[in-house]
């Protein structure tokens, strides 16, 4: 493979992302990050028996930005609620074999788009 | 895969009769020149006098005019602080906005000593109006710098009109020529400058070597101190090797520039209209004319730039953006990530400039290369826009 | 006829090692490593970070710390000028009077702007007393500054010690290891050196390739704004094949240099003694003990320098001199003639230390080389004195 | 040739200086220089009718100094008193080939050497 700026597993993710695209009535949809500042993430997700039964997501951005909603998805597919609230931009970063400094900002959108994704969903189904 | 290096605004492959000029100077002359007086610092001298020769000519100068130093940058900040630390009186200097950083950080010092700056603004196409810089020109003004080209956006500067501006009021005018040298005409004397800034790895020489020209009698302070060398203008051994490859692909450039730049304006213009025809919400930067043969640069709408360029990687085509995402992968926090200065000087809207690109073709690309980042490019476009959210909103809106 | 260089301290010729590493990065991987972003780009950047492994391994610093200049005077400079500029209150900065003319007219500007220097004395041998850097600093202190070898006269300095004291007062030590890193070890803790200053083509590498080795923590402004590269200590696209050739150059003296001192020390013994033993009137220069293996100098009385080092040449080997009349034959008037400072430093009597001679082998100068030379000088001296008057004067005074 | 500093001419005076020694019984000497300032010319002619018949010289110095001093001392002979004292510093030095800007000092020392060297003829031979 090309020798990218970025890891192996960032660039698989990169070229090749999970979950790309909406889900028509999503129990939560979160909308983080800005076209101005070079990127902004939308996730939707199910959820069924308290667990994301699944998730889609459409990312204006960098490699790292495309790569860690993709990541991202795969990671709170199946999880509970508590369980994907919890994670972290490390784990996200950390399951793509890191990230460079800069671009660390890219693994805390995905980590606040669950939340506003899940904050959503608690919105909708209060209680 | 395709390897297609559209990518010469940054560097350039050094051309292989440029090596093979250099290669006798590392490991069989490998005199000091300072050593001349033996026979292999000798021979060192007079190749050097024979470059700086080659790379006088190139610009229209008298050998004893080029000051060779490390590349542009140090180039740059000769110029500048060189001649700021040459002045009695005059404490203030004018820049174009879209002057390298290069330029623009080497005036950060001197304003904190003391001088003042005037800045002045481009139009949408990336010009400076002549009429600005003799609206600028104060009583106390050492010096104007406005660059020849600019690398991001092609545009070519009416340098030839300031220069007489600065003339007639007797200013120094200094010209980055870092973009331009190599390939399109540089002269010192038409263009009227007293200092000009020229780059070897920007036209087929080595990195690590560069030049100024400094216009006989021009009040100059050597900015590394040290030995003899360089009239007292550059202390430091000279870097022979590179000194003599910058010379060769000097006499390169002087006998073939003409013909790569009649080969890339049209190349650059079926590129431009290929893309303007197959690419919607594309907007070229830069003078549509005035403009550095086989440059084509733009930005394109709900696709950002990094990921443009990795996904033309993919495909074997070398780019560049003034995206703020890929300027400095290697930064240590997000504000390392530093947008165009360049785009936000041409208004292009911060909120979706991140998607730009620049292609800088070279001697060697072909039209098969045009060709070939034709057939890839819209896909990559349309990809990108099928993942982001702001272009499903866009489509939404446009439906009804 | 013979080629015998013996003034490898001005240069030496680039290992065909290192021509071999350096020569993809010219026209095969050409990229900039600041286009990071693409395929050419990237494989720069890479090679760039393991060349700035390499060098610092040679030094012992932690790659970080490793800034890449255009060579040893941009490196002094930096040092210098650098910590002047970064330093709030403290303005004393100490030198010995055996430094490079890039560290001592690196103070010239910083004494115009209110700095205070102290320039220490050396001893017959050109060594500096650690004893004096003690007394000579000051509350305001910034930085000791004090080379680790003398090209001219081969002495090594007692850098370990000075560091120390440096370290101990918290000031800040700056050693310039142009003439000594690469032929025997140089190591940034042993030293303990807060600045350090290398040159590639002093150890077999390119001319125009140098770096700074910076302590992590050490504040130093940069002196060439522009860029992002080498952390912000100085900007201007990486001379990538220098710096790889850098690299190759540091790993071949980590390898073998012990090697080359080991052979170099008796043959440089060889040669003193031979001197000693032919030729009147001659005296050594620099420490007997504390030198550059392989690195001989004095003078001889009733000879000009210029004229033994003409004659040396005719018969293929070339030297140096730190005579007056050789040092700048480029120069525009007889002002530009410099007599040695470190010559009359050592207190070589001024009328006549014109004749003096520098002999600085390297790795591949045999044991012929010396015979050749043994057999050569004698002749070459007496030549000059018989044709001298003052040789004629001395002669009748001797004879009664 | 070897490519030295100095035009060839300079090189084949310097290698093969004519007229070094001395003259028993000059009828004029003159030093000028100092071996302080790197270099020093003491030149001896000898006159006979008014003419410079002979001339020898010994020099401390550089290339340029032996060089100049060499091509001095075939200038003036058989030169008159008058010819000789009206050699230039440049006459010497375009004999030579042209110096480098730094040694012109070197034929200017040659020119002061004639001259004093006549000088102390004159006064050794008043009248
Ligand atoms: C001790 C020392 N420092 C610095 C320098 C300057 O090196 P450069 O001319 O390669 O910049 C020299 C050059 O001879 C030197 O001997
Ligand atoms: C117009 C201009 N000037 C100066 C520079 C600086 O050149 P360098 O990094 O080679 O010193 C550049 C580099 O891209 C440039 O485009």
């Amino acid at each position: 493979m090309a020798a990218g700026p970025y890891s192996e597993k960032v660039m698989e993710h990169f070229m090749n992302p999970r979950n790309v695209g909406e889900i028509e009535n999503a129990d939560g949809v979160g909308e983080v990050g800005n076209p101005a500042c070079g990127d902004m993430m939308r996730l939707y997700v199910k959820v069924e028996a308290g667990k994301v039964s699944d998730a889609k997501f459409r990312t204006f951005g960098c490699g790292a930005a495309i790569a860690s909603s993709s990541m991202l998805t795969e990671m709170i597919k199946g999880k509970t609620i508590d369980e994907a609230r919890a994670i972290t931009n490390t784990q996200v970063s950390d399951a793509l074999g890191g990230l460079p400094e800069v671009k660390i900002h890219c693994s805390v959108m995905a980590e606040e788009a669950v939340k506003a994704a899940l904050d959503d969903y608690s919105k909708k189904h209060p209680g | 895969m395709a390897h297609i290096f559209f990518d010469h605004i940054s560097t350039t492959p050094v051309d292989p009769r440029v090596i093979e000029a250099m290669l006798p100077y590392f490991g069989e002359k490998y005199g000091n020149p300072a050593s001349h007086i033996h026979d292999l610092g000798q021979t060192a001298l007079r190749s050097l006098d024979a470059a700086r020769g080659s790379v006088a000519r190139m610009v229209g100068a008298q050998p004893g005019e080029i000051v060779f130093t490390s590349g542009a940058t140090e180039a740059n900040n000769l110029a500048i602080k060189g001649a700021a630390a040459g002045s009695k009186d005059r404490r203030h200097i004018i820049v174009s906005e879209v002057e390298h950083f290069s330029v623009l950080n080497a005036l950060l010092p001197l304003r904190a000593s003391g001088f003042e700056t005037t800045v002045l603004h481009v139009d949408h196409d990336g010009r400076v109006d002549p009429d600005d810089v003799r609206k600028a020109i104060r009583p106390d003004t050492l010096l104007v710098s406005v660059m020849h080209a600019n690398a991001e956006i092609g545009t070519i500067q009416p340098v030839s009109e300031i220069g007489r501006i600065a003339r007639e009021r007797g200013v120094l005018f200094h010209t980055d020529a870092t973009a331009s040298a190599g390939h399109i005409p540089v002269d010192v004397e038409a263009i009227g400058a007293d200092l000009l800034t020229l780059s070897a790895h920007n036209f087929y020489g080595p990195k690590g070597i560069g030049a100024i020209y400094v216009r006989k009698g021009t009040r100059l302070e050597s900015m590394l101190d040290g030995g003899f060398q360089e009239g007292g203008y550059r202390a430091g051994t000279e870097n022979v090797p590179g000194i003599v490859g910058m010379a060769a692909a000097a006499e390169i450039a002087m006998a073939e520039s003409v013909g790569w730049a009649d080969r890339l304006a049209p190349l650059g213009r079926q590129l431009w209209d290929g893309l303007e025809a197959s690419i919607p919400l594309l907007h070229f930067t830069g003078h549509p004319k005035e403009r550095l043969p086989g440059h084509v640069s733009f930005w394109v709408e709900h696709a950002e730039g990094e990921s443009l360029l990795l996904l033309l990687n993919m495909q074997g085509v070398m780019a560049a953006s003034g995206s703020a995402c890929s300027s400095n992968l290697r930064g240590h926090d997000e504000e390392d990530l530093v947008a165009s200065t360049v785009l936000k000087a041409i208004g292009v809207p911060s909120d979706i400039c991140t998607g730009s690109v620049t292609f800088s073709m070279g001697k060697d690309n072909t039209g098969a290369d045009v060709a070939h980042v034709l057939s890839v490019l819209p896909a990559i476009v349309s990809r990108l826009r099928e993942m982001s959210p702001t272009w499903l909103d866009y489509q939404k809106q446009q439906g009804g």
